[in-house]
Order: C-alpha cells, then structure tokens, then sequence
C-alpha cells in the first residue's frame, strides 16, 4: 500500500473519528451532568438530518439547512427533555434503558409517518463538491475536510466552553456533586435542559454533516449510536477528553481495520476468502478494542476511578 | 503477655499531599477492647478501611493471626475472622431483619453454592441467626423490613449479622451513632461481655462509653497515633489534653 | 394465606394452556403457535432475570445467548439434515435431531460463552457494565452476519422440527406442550433459586455488595454465577426459538433482540418470577393487536413502554399485585 | 393436522392442498407477507401497491388477499407463513422482499402444498438444486441483474472494472453473477460492511487502483452514501449497476450523483408496450407517484395469478401449476416466460439515470442479455 493511500485513509479515520465526536460529546456531557444513559440520542441525530434534508430541499440553502438541523435537534431534545428524560434522572440505569429505547421506538416510527418510507435527498453545496489538492499530491474531497475543521472547532469551542464559561463552571460542578450546584443557587432543572439540549444539538448537527454524504433515512442513528457509546466507553463516561480521544480512536481502527485487515490476511490466505474473513474481523475490531481497554481500564481512558 | 491477635504495622497511607494514616501501629489483644478516637478528619476511617482490606496501603502490614493478611481482599479477611460493623449501617434494606443475619450465618458456613433448598428453612442458619438477634434484642424485629427499622436498630443489626460470624477479631466503626442514651447504655454493657468471645477495636465517638469499656485507647491526629494507653493515661497526657480533649473538655 | 401475587402468578401460569387448549378446540393452530412463542419468549426473559432481577445485572447483549442456543440448533440440525459431521478429528461429531441433545448442547454452548463474557465484563459495573455486554453482543452479531458456513445473513432453514422421544413435535399442541413443560421447569427451578443460600447471597449482593464482602461472601462469584445460569437459560430458549420458527439467523444476535427480551422483563416487572411470563404474553398480544391496527405500532408500542417505566414501576404484576412484600 | 405433511415432503403435495377444498368455490386466496415497518419498507409498500392496483385493476372478486408486514425480520416472516397457512389457510403466498427472508419461508410453504410467487427476491437456491414445482419468480433470479451488469461492462470494452458489494451472500452473489459474464480483468474486488455508510476508505482505494469502470451492488441507504460520496470524490470512472441503488423510490435521494449512472433491470418506466403504458398511466393515477421496478413486479405478479385463475382451480393444483407457468398474461417487460427451473427467461436492458424536469428517472438504452437463463436453471429437476 502507497504512503498516499495510506494518508488519505487516516484522514478518512480521522474525518470519522471527529463526527463521532460530535455524537458522542453530547452523550458523555448529558451522562456527566444528569447520569442519565440517553439511547435516544441517535434519534436526535436523525431528527437532525431530516431538518437540514427538508429545509435544504425548501430553501436549496446549505448553510440553512445545518442551522435548521442544530435548531431542530435542540428543540426535539429540549422538549423530550422536558416531557420524559426529567423524570428519568433518579431512577436507575434500567428504566433508563427502557424508557429511551421506547423513544427511538416513537422516533423512527413518527419520522417514517412524516417523512415516507423513502430516504430524503440532502446534497453538499456544489462549492465543496470538488476534491482538493494537498501537499504531498493527496486529493481529498473539500466537504471531509470542512467536517474535520467543523469538528475540531466545536471540540475546541466545547473545551472552552466548560473551563472559561459561567455555564461550563456549573456543568462541572454538577458533575462533581449535585448538591453543591444547587447549593450555588443554580435553576438546576434549566441547566439540564440546557445541557441536554446542547447535546441534541450537537447530534442533530452531526447528523446533518453526515446525512449530506450519506442517506437521510428512518434507522440512520442506530448504528451511530452504538458507535458512539463505544466512544464513550473507551473514553470514560463524563469525559469530554476521552470522548475526543475515544472517537479518534474509534474512527481509525474502524477505517483502518477494514483497509489493512483483508491485504494482511492475503498474505497468508487465500484472496476471496482473505478478504471475507478479513473484513469480519475489521467490523469486530472497535468492539475488541474496547473490550480490551474496560480490561486494562474498568472505567475507561479518562473516567474517575470512583 | 500473649501475642496479638491483630497487630498493625506502620501502615501509611497518602491521597495526594494528604498523608491520611502516618506510620500507624497497633496492637490488640485476646480479651481486650482497644478503642480508637481522634477528632474528625483524624483518619480513623481510613485506617478501618486499610485493616478490613477495603483501601490498600502504600506502605506497611496488617497482621492477624501470626500471618500478614495485607495482600488479601475483604472477603479473604473476612473469612479469616475479621467481624466489622459499619460507621453508616451497610444492609441489605429490601431483607428482613432475619434474612440479613441468615446472610452473615451463611457467610459464616462458607458454603453458598446450594441452589435449590430454600435457605430460610435451613435450621441450623435460622438458629445462629436467630440467637444473634436474640443477644441484641432484635428478635421481636426478626421478620421487619430492614429498611423500615429506626435508626438505632440498624445499628444493632450491623453487630447482630457481626456475631452471626462468629469473628476471633472484631472491628466496630461506631456502634453507638445514633443509638441513643438507654440504648447506648445496653450496647455498652453487651460489648463489655463480647470482648470475653473476641477482641473489639472499637472506633467511638461516645466518650462515655469509650472510658468505660477501654482497656486501651489510642488516640488519632492527623492520621498520626499520639498516645497509646489505658484510660487513666489518656486523660492525663498533656499532648491529648492539647490536641483532642482540651477542645471537648472530658470529664 | 395465599398472597395475591402468587394467585395472579398461578393464573398467568394457568392461562397460556388454557389458551392453547381452547385454540386446539377451535381449530386455530396459529394461535398455539402463539401461545408457544410467548412460553419460549418467557422463558428467555425467565433467564435474563436472574442476571437481572435477582442479581442487579444490567445485561444489554443477552441476544448473545439467545442468538448461541439458536445455533446450536441450527448448525447440529444441518449437519443431520446433510448427513455432513460436524467434526471428524480428534473425535468424531455428528449432527443431531434430537431435541434433548440439542438442548443439551445449547446449555453448555451458551453457559460456557456466558462464563467468558461474564468473566470479564463483571470487572466493570454500572453503565460500563451495559455498555460491555452490548459490545460483546454485537461482536458475535457480526460473526455471525460475515460467518460463511452457516449461511451469513441468510440464517439457516431447517425444514423438519427436531424430534422428542414419544411425541410428534410438528404438532402445533405437541411442541406447545414440550415448550411449556420446559418453561414450567425452569420456573420451578429459578423460584427455589431465589430462595436458595445462593440466590440470598446474590440479592443481598445487588441490594449491598459491601454487606456480602464483610460476611466473607465474594460478590463477583455469585455474579459470575449467576450471569452463566442465566445465559444458560437463555440459551436454552433459543434453541426452542429456533426449532419453532424451524429457522435461525443473526437477527437472534441484534442489540434490539437484547432489548426485546429486556422489555418482557420489565413489562412484567423486574425481579418478579412470573414477570417475564406476563411480559413476553403482553408483548405478543401487542404485536398482534396494534400490528394489525397500524403500519406505525411501534409508536404505540414506544408509548406503552414509556408509560409502563414512568407510571408502573412494578411492571403489570406489581400493578395487579400491589406493594412487594418481603417474604421468608 | 395439517403440518404432519411436511414429514410426506413434496410428493404428496397435491394430496395435502386437496383436503382443503371447501370454502371459496374457484376463489384463491393470496397471503402476501412484506416488509411495511421499519428499515426497506418502501420496497415492501411497491410490491404491495402494484400487486393491489392489478387486482383492483382486474375487479375479480374470487381473487382475496390478506396482508402482513413481516417488519424485514426472517422470525416474524415465519411466523407469518405458519399463521397464513395454519389459520387463514391461504391457496398462495407472495411478497417477500428479501432473500434471507425467503429462504426462511419458502422451503417449508411449499413442503406444506402452498404456491409461492416471488415478487422480488431469487435466492440461487431456489433456482437450483432446491427448484420446486410450486415455486414460481416472477421477478429474476438473483444473479441475473448482476450478470447483465457483467454483459454491459464488456460490451462497452472495459477491461478492468472495480467491484464492490456488501460482505453476505446476496454481495458475494453478486460479484460472482458480474464476473461470469464479464471479460476482463476486476482491478480491485472489496467486500465492504453490511449497512456500512461511510465509502471513504473504499473510494480512496478505487482511486488507487487504476480501474476503468466501477461496479457496485449496495442495496438500500448503502447505494445512496456511496453515490453522494462517490460524486465528490473527484473520482471520474463510469459506473455501473443493477437497478436496486437507481430505482424510483431511491433516486430522488441520491439526486445529481446518479445522473448518467448505467444500470441493468428487466423494466423501465419508459418500455415501450401496451401493458406498461398503461401500468405507468394507472399507477400514477392510483397513488400520485412513478412506479418502481417493485411495484412493476408485484403489478406482474399479480396478473401472473389472475391469469391463471382463469384456466384453472388452485385446488387442482397440477392444472394450476400449468396454468401459472404458461405465464399467459401481458407482462409490463413485454416478452416474458418462463424456464424449466419456472424463472424468468426475459431481456435485460442497460438504463441510463436522467433528470425529467424536476424528477429523476431512467431511460433505456441499450439491451444487455436476451432471453437470458438464469445460471442455475440446469441444476433443477423435479
């Protein structure tokens, strides 16, 4: 394999390791704050593609269709918030479990009464639609790019956000106790819809980025979900750093499993079958992956000990 | 004198810049009761939790029995002998009051891999749970729901499922929190005839009591051991005085 | 006296034949095909409950079991049907129909993968727990999806049930009958579970694990114990599950079918001995009434749910029944 | 009771379905189990609409037909088959979308006595070795859509023609089904991950591997992000296909990406004859929308069977058995028959994705293979 090839492959880890991120930021801050496990998260990253594909296909405009997907997800989250999650908060992980695998249960049936059977058209603006040229003779299409920049700044912006911002200071102190924010004088029903409402966001943004590559479809976000409690997993739950780090993680051994799996075992195999037996195990790899990071590390690379 | 049953050696122990237990030793012996008081803060929960296996030490032994059991976990401490009892009452509150001793008189057998007889008809586990109630004066709470007991009996309950264990060494974290006068009273002298089955080192906050009942006393500052000995030495040495009793004026 | 959970629970029980009695009367098989799947699906959540209810086990990748036992069906089915061995060195293995050796071998299959899996997702706790389970649930997922041998995607067809000795189990009310008996067994056998030493310790070790340490007990073990017991069970059903729809596929393996069998367990009410019973009952009923109503039942299904978890905590039986009461 | 003749397998067949004769007098009844919840029901409400419009179409009413959504769940499908055989004792059953699916309920409906008539899946199987006589796909077999894909490729002198397809059977069904009928040398051959979205990785190597064309088979949402991704690659190698990622339901998704894409199918909304002119015409008219490739094939499906519920009672079933496989009935492809394996012998036509006004769709331009034989039908005997 050419050093080019090779490159180009890591970015395309990486461009998957950033919009990961973005999923899974919003899980680990709402797991974090409030301790709740939310299933439903990939339900607002559907919400969010669906929004950016219909005001796309209303008004042709790219720019107003991500705006349209942040709104949308924030609002489905924020009302979700308000009507279901906030009875969840002290109930423990089970009625959790069940009560958001009933929302996506009601979100992917509602949006397919709404939306058809039939996946939505949502295009990249024509302006990105070109490859560029990198250093090094690697072209790479603009629209990866803009989603790796995009997903760098918000991780930057949300580092930010938590150590400089007077919300950040209270996201960390509901973090460390509960009590004590409330103690601060904190409205903390506001804070965690806000919070969870961030997070919706932040899906149903990453949603729409992707939903533009890829197909805006009914069942979009369950395997993206399960990829992003992966990430979060491996990070450490609560972690902004580790989710960072876990979806950078994740996205390269996941692009990287599946190029390098099935050459290496034609080394010794058979080609057909090599490259059966080799993509199996790349689809199993992050799962093995984090398997072995819980053994070394029973809460993750970047979760309290307690 | 005898050997120690327990015998602690320079256990240290460190969170960061806060140096929690500082070059502890201790000793207890058979009969004995030798009760630990400091101030808070002072480390003594640290220190239980270094001698029950729940918190490793960085540096220093835990002796039992003539063998140091410093690398065993808390369940090979227990089984070993080692009967604690809880600073805040640790039950299982969905139980009755008889299941949670039946559970300490099965820990006591050791043989939990029966998966068909129901165990509350296993004679033998009711009557050693029973007879612990019984010593505590629970036994008219036998078939209450732990969760529904006052304050006071949970602490009971926590010495009750201790002696179903039949321990050679017992660790009390504060057995008379919240008991109350009379029943602070009772407890006392029920210990005062324990100490006759097996050792007590006794983690209290009642002064009273604790003079009452102390063979020894050591007292706990900042994580360090300032002074060792009998109750009439304790309240004379002037380090005590200054560190721990002057601010509580003892009798 | 009689406690009205153990007289709602006797009624349950009594109902599932009654059912299929009445439906063999009518002339209705489907209907005892019904009753069969709601006696196998309990008997997975039956399984998932002693993880679950009993030993606090938040498993989100029991499908790995289900998914195992229905292997085990299908691949020692197939090889009977092609008169292939599975294996000929060291020893040689051929395939089997008959449906006690089946079970036989899905139990062990699956206790042995459980005893793995439990191993080492034990060492975590809480969500990592959850999450860990549901990892190793999509891991075998996607074996089984990429695995050529048994026919990837496509599952594996066996087109004539697997036999039991005296009884023609392509018989609607016959295999109904088989599925009940080893429900009703198994019931039996997690009851005295619950009240044996062991099922003691292993709640006291959900309610406080520290309590169990301190009298000497280590909750791990039971844990560990408890997680391959249950993932036997499991097991068991899928092999049932698998010899009622003649059929397997990776779709035994999906996280949803982790979440199904959760829900029987929770529809019912977590911990309770029949909960799974009413659950998996509920949950057919549901499919049947509201698939017919609307192409969406999900939705109704989702809202359901939702108003079961937030309103009804006991599930149906703690609905019916009341209060729990502590009993010795 | 009725399931013991599974043990007497085919043979006895007909004597099983004749014992439930009473009841609807020279009617048939149709179960037809399809996938309308969840993920791929678009393609299960075609086939359902166009099987619906032929019969309303007809106005036969010994013609009766019960519904159920098999949710694309293999364990549900045979569930459904045992309710629609045990309780609604249905003549015929039809609809089922997916091949796993099938493969799930067909062995053991026609063991039963049943007719099955695939509206859209042809696993090779059933093609082959596993034929049976009260099977009939009045689809393709899977292959064919493949092969024709293969046929095209050479035709258009590529030599070395990258392939890709989704790592489970149907995927490796179908490259085996192109490089059968294709001349050249594959420049590159990659299973990728079922419900994979993300072709980066895929395209970056494409790119790599100096190929001439691109083949893929990625059904469903698949096709949608590959062709998006495919688009701004810069990658500039034609591409070809089977119809399944270019098809009505799916293209105004996949939107200019697709524009000028060849694919292979044995329809077109654009086929030139009396009966699709007038399929087209109806179809637009019953449910405001263009027809799919699926909803031409439950239309045929169920003319296929009003066809030959005029010449013979389903409870006979060897005369019915005939009657169906006469095919005499004006098929929306034009010519269409059937071969000894009771699989279509029909022509397969190159189409090219344009844009008709604001609607994407496809024109036929070339034909690929003709009166072509699924690669298996030698294999079957009765």
């Amino acid at each position: 394999m050419s050093l080019i090839l090779l490159i180009e492959q890591v970015l395309n880890g990486l461009q998957f390791g950033v919009m990961l991120f973005l999923m899974a930021a919003g899980l680990t801050l709402i797991f974090g704050v409030m301790g709740l496990i939310n299933l439903a998260h990939g339900s607002l990253y559907m919400v969010g593609a669906f929004a950016a594909a219909a005001v796309a296909g209303l008004t042709g405009s790219f720019v107003l269709a991500l705006l349209a997907s942040l709104i949308a997800a924030a609002a489905a989250g924020a009302l979700v918030e308000l009507l279901v999650i906030r009875r969840l908060y002290d109930r423990d992980h089970l009625d959790q479990v069940l009560a958001t695998f009933a929302l996506i249960l009601m979100f992917s049936e509602g949006t397919r009464w709404v939306f058809g059977s039939f996946p939505l058209f949502l295009d990249i603006p024509a302006a990105l639609a070109q490859p560029v040229s990198l250093p090094g003779g690697i072209l790479y299409p603009a629209y990866r790019l803009l989603i790796i920049a995009i997903g760098l700044a918000i991780a930057v912006g949300l580092f930010q956000l938590i150590a400089r911002t007077r919300i950040g200071i209270q996201i960390r102190a509901g973090e460390a106790d509960r009590e004590m924010i409330a103690a601060l004088g904190v409205d903390i029903s506001k804070l965690y819809t806000l919070v969870f409402a961030l997070g919706a966001a932040l899906a149903g943004l990453a949603g729409a980025l992707v939903g533009a590559i890829q197909s805006v479809q009914v069942g979009m976000g369950e395997p993206v979900l399960i990829l992003a409690f992966v990430v979060i997993v491996i990070g450490g739950i609560g972690s902004i750093k580790g989710a960072l780090v876990g979806a950078l993680l994740v996205g390269l051994t996941d692009t990287l499993g599946g190029v390098l799996l099935p050459p290496l075992f034609a080394t010794f195999m058979e080609a057909s079958s090599a490259s059966s037996v080799g993509s199996s195990l790349a689809s199993m790899s992050i799962y093995i992956l984090m398997a072995a990071v819980l053994l070394y590390k029973p809460t993750g690379l970047f979760g309290s000990t307690t | 004198m005898t050997e120690p049953l327990l015998q602690i050696k320079h256990l240290r122990k460190a969170f960061g810049a806060l140096v929690a237990t500082d070059d502890v030793s201790l000793t207890l012996y058979p009969g004995e009761i030798h009760a630990l008081i400091g101030p808070n803060g002072a480390g003594k929960s640290t220190l239980i939790k270094q001698i029950a296996g729940n918190l490793a030490p960085d540096a220093g032994e835990v002796w039992f029995e003539g063998r140091d059991v410093t690398p065993l976990s808390t369940v090979e401490r227990a089984r070993a002998g080692l009967g604690r009892t809880f600073q805040i009452s640790s039950l299982a509150m969905d139980y009755t009051v008889l299941q949670n001793a039946v559970l300490g008189a099965l820990g006591r057998r050791g043989t939990v891999w029966r998966f068909f007889r129901p165990v509350m008809r296993d004679a033998d586990l009711r009557a050693r749970a029973e007879a612990a109630l019984h010593r505590v004066g629970l036994m008219d709470h036998a078939h209450k729901r732990t969760a529904d007991l006052s304050h006071g009996q949970r602490r009971l309950l926590e010495v009750a499922v201790a002696l179903t264990l039949n321990p050679h060494v017992f660790l009390m974290d504060e057995p008379m929190a919240g008991l109350g006068a009379s029943g602070s009273k009772r407890l006392t002298g029920f210990l005062d005839d324990l100490r006759h089955e097996a050792p007590i080192l006794l983690v209290e906050h009642d002064m009273d009591a604790v003079f009452a009942l102390a063979d020894r006393i050591s007292v706990l500052v900042y994580g360090r051991i300032i002074a060792t000995g009998t109750a009439e030495e304790i309240r004379a040495d002037p380090l005590v005085r200054e560190a721990y009793l002057g601010a509580e004026d003892a009798a | 006296m009689i406690q009205r959970e153990t007289l709602i629970n006797w009624a349950l029980f009594a109902l599932l034949p009654a059912t299929a009695l009445i439906a063999l009367w009518m002339d209705e098989p489907f209907i005892i095909t019904l009753a069969t799947k709601v006696a196998i699906l309990a008997l997975a959540g039956v399984g998932l409950n002693i993880a679950l209810g009993l030993g606090g086990l938040v498993s989100l990748g029991h499908a790995a079991f289900f998914g195992i036992g229905g292997y085990a069906m299908g691949i020692l089915a197939s090889h009977a049907q092609s008169y292939a061995p599975l294996m000929q060195t060291p020893v040689l293995i051929e395939g089997t129909t008959s449906m006690p050796v089946i079970w036989l071998v899905a139990i062990l299959a699956s206790a042995l993968a459980a005893l793995a899996i439990g191993a080492l997702s034990l060492r975590t706790t809480g969500v990592y727990f959850i999450m860990i389970t549901l990892a190793f649930g999509q891991m075998l997922y996607y074996f089984a999806i990429s695995w050529p041998a048994y026919g990837g995607e496509d599952g594996l067809s066996i087109y004539v049930r697997n036999g039991f000795p005296g009884l023609n189990t392509l018989d609607p009310i016959q295999f109904f009958a088989v599925a009940f008996v080893v429900l009703a067994a198994v019931l039996f056998f997690a009851g005295r579970l619950a009240r044996a030493p062991f099922g003691l310790a292993l709640a006291a070790a959900r309610q406080n694990p520290e309590r169990v340490e301190t009298v000497g007990l280590a909750p791990y073990r039971l844990r560990l114990v408890a997680f391959v017991l249950s993932g036997a069970v499991t097991g068991l059903a899928g092999a049932l599950f698998a010899d009622l729809n003649r059929f397997v596929s990776p779709t035994m393996f999906s996280w949803q079918m982790s979440g199904e069998i959760m829900i029987f367990v929770i529809l019912g009410g977590v911990g309770r001995l029949f909960g799974p019973v009413a659950g998996a009952a509920l949950f057919i009923l549901l499919e049947h009434v509201l698939g017919g109503l609307s192409d969406y039942w999900h939705v109704y299904l989702g809202g359901l749910l939702l108003l079961v978890v937030l309103f009804a905590r006991g599930g149906m039986i703690g609905l019916a029944a009341g209060r729990e009461v502590a009993h010795d | 009771m009725k399931l013991k003749s599974i043990i007497l397998a085919a043979g006895l067949c007909a004597m099983a379905t004749g014992g439930f004769a009473a009841g609807h007098e020279g009617g048939v009844k149709v179960g037809m189990i399809t996938t309308l919840s969840g993920g791929g029901a678009g393609l299960g409400i075609d086939v359902r609409d166009g099987f619906m419009l032929a019969a309303k179409m007809a106005g036969n009413d010994k013609l009766e037909v019960v519904i159920e959504d098999d949710q694309r769940k293999p364990e549900i499908a045979v569930q459904l088959a045992d309710k629609m055989i045990q309780s609604e004792k249905v003549d015929v059953l039809t609809g089922i979308i997916w091949s796993n699916l099938a493969m799930a309920v067909v062995p053991a409906a026609v063991a039963q006595g049943k007719f099955y008539l695939s509206p859209n899946a042809g696993p090779s199987q059933l093609a082959g070795k596993g034929c049976n006589p009260l099977y009939f796909n009045v689809a393709w077999q899977n292959d064919a859509l493949h092969e024709a894909a293969g046929a095209y490729a050479s035709d258009t002198g590529y030599q070395n023609t990258f392939i890709l397809a989704p790592n489970y059977p149907a995927g490796q069904d179908a490259l085996t089904g192109f490089k059968r009928f294709f001349k050249g040398e594959p420049a590159g051959e990659i299973y990728t991950q079922l419900g994979q979205t993300d072709y980066a990785a895929e395209l970056a190597q494409i790119r790599a591997s100096g190929a001439d064309s691109v083949f893929f088979f990625l059904p469903g949402g698949m096709g949608i992000s590959f062709l998006k991704q495919y688009a701004s690659s810069g990658i500039d190698l034609p591409v070809v296909g089977p119809a399944f990622s270019f098809d009505q339901g799916i293209l105004q998704a996949v939107g200019e990406a697709a524009l000028g894409v060849k694919n292979t199918s044995q329809w077109s909304k654009d086929l030139d004859n009396a009966a699709n002119v007038e399929f087209v015409a109806a179809f637009e008219a019953e449910y405001g929308r263009l027809p799919s490739l699926y909803a031409s094939q439950g239309y045929d499906t169920a003319n296929l069977l009003l066809s030959a519920m005029g010449k013979a009672d389903v409870k006979d079933a060897d005369a019915f058995r005939a009657a169906l496989a006469e095919a005499d009935f004006a098929s929306v492809r034009g010519d269409f028959k059937f071969g000894t394996n009771q699989h279509p012998v029909q022509d397969y036509y190159v189409r090219e994705v344009i844009k008709e006004g604001d609607v994407f769709t496809n024109k036929v331009i070339a034909t690929s293979l003709t009166d072509h034989v699924d690669a298996y039908a030698a294999e079957c005997s009765y």
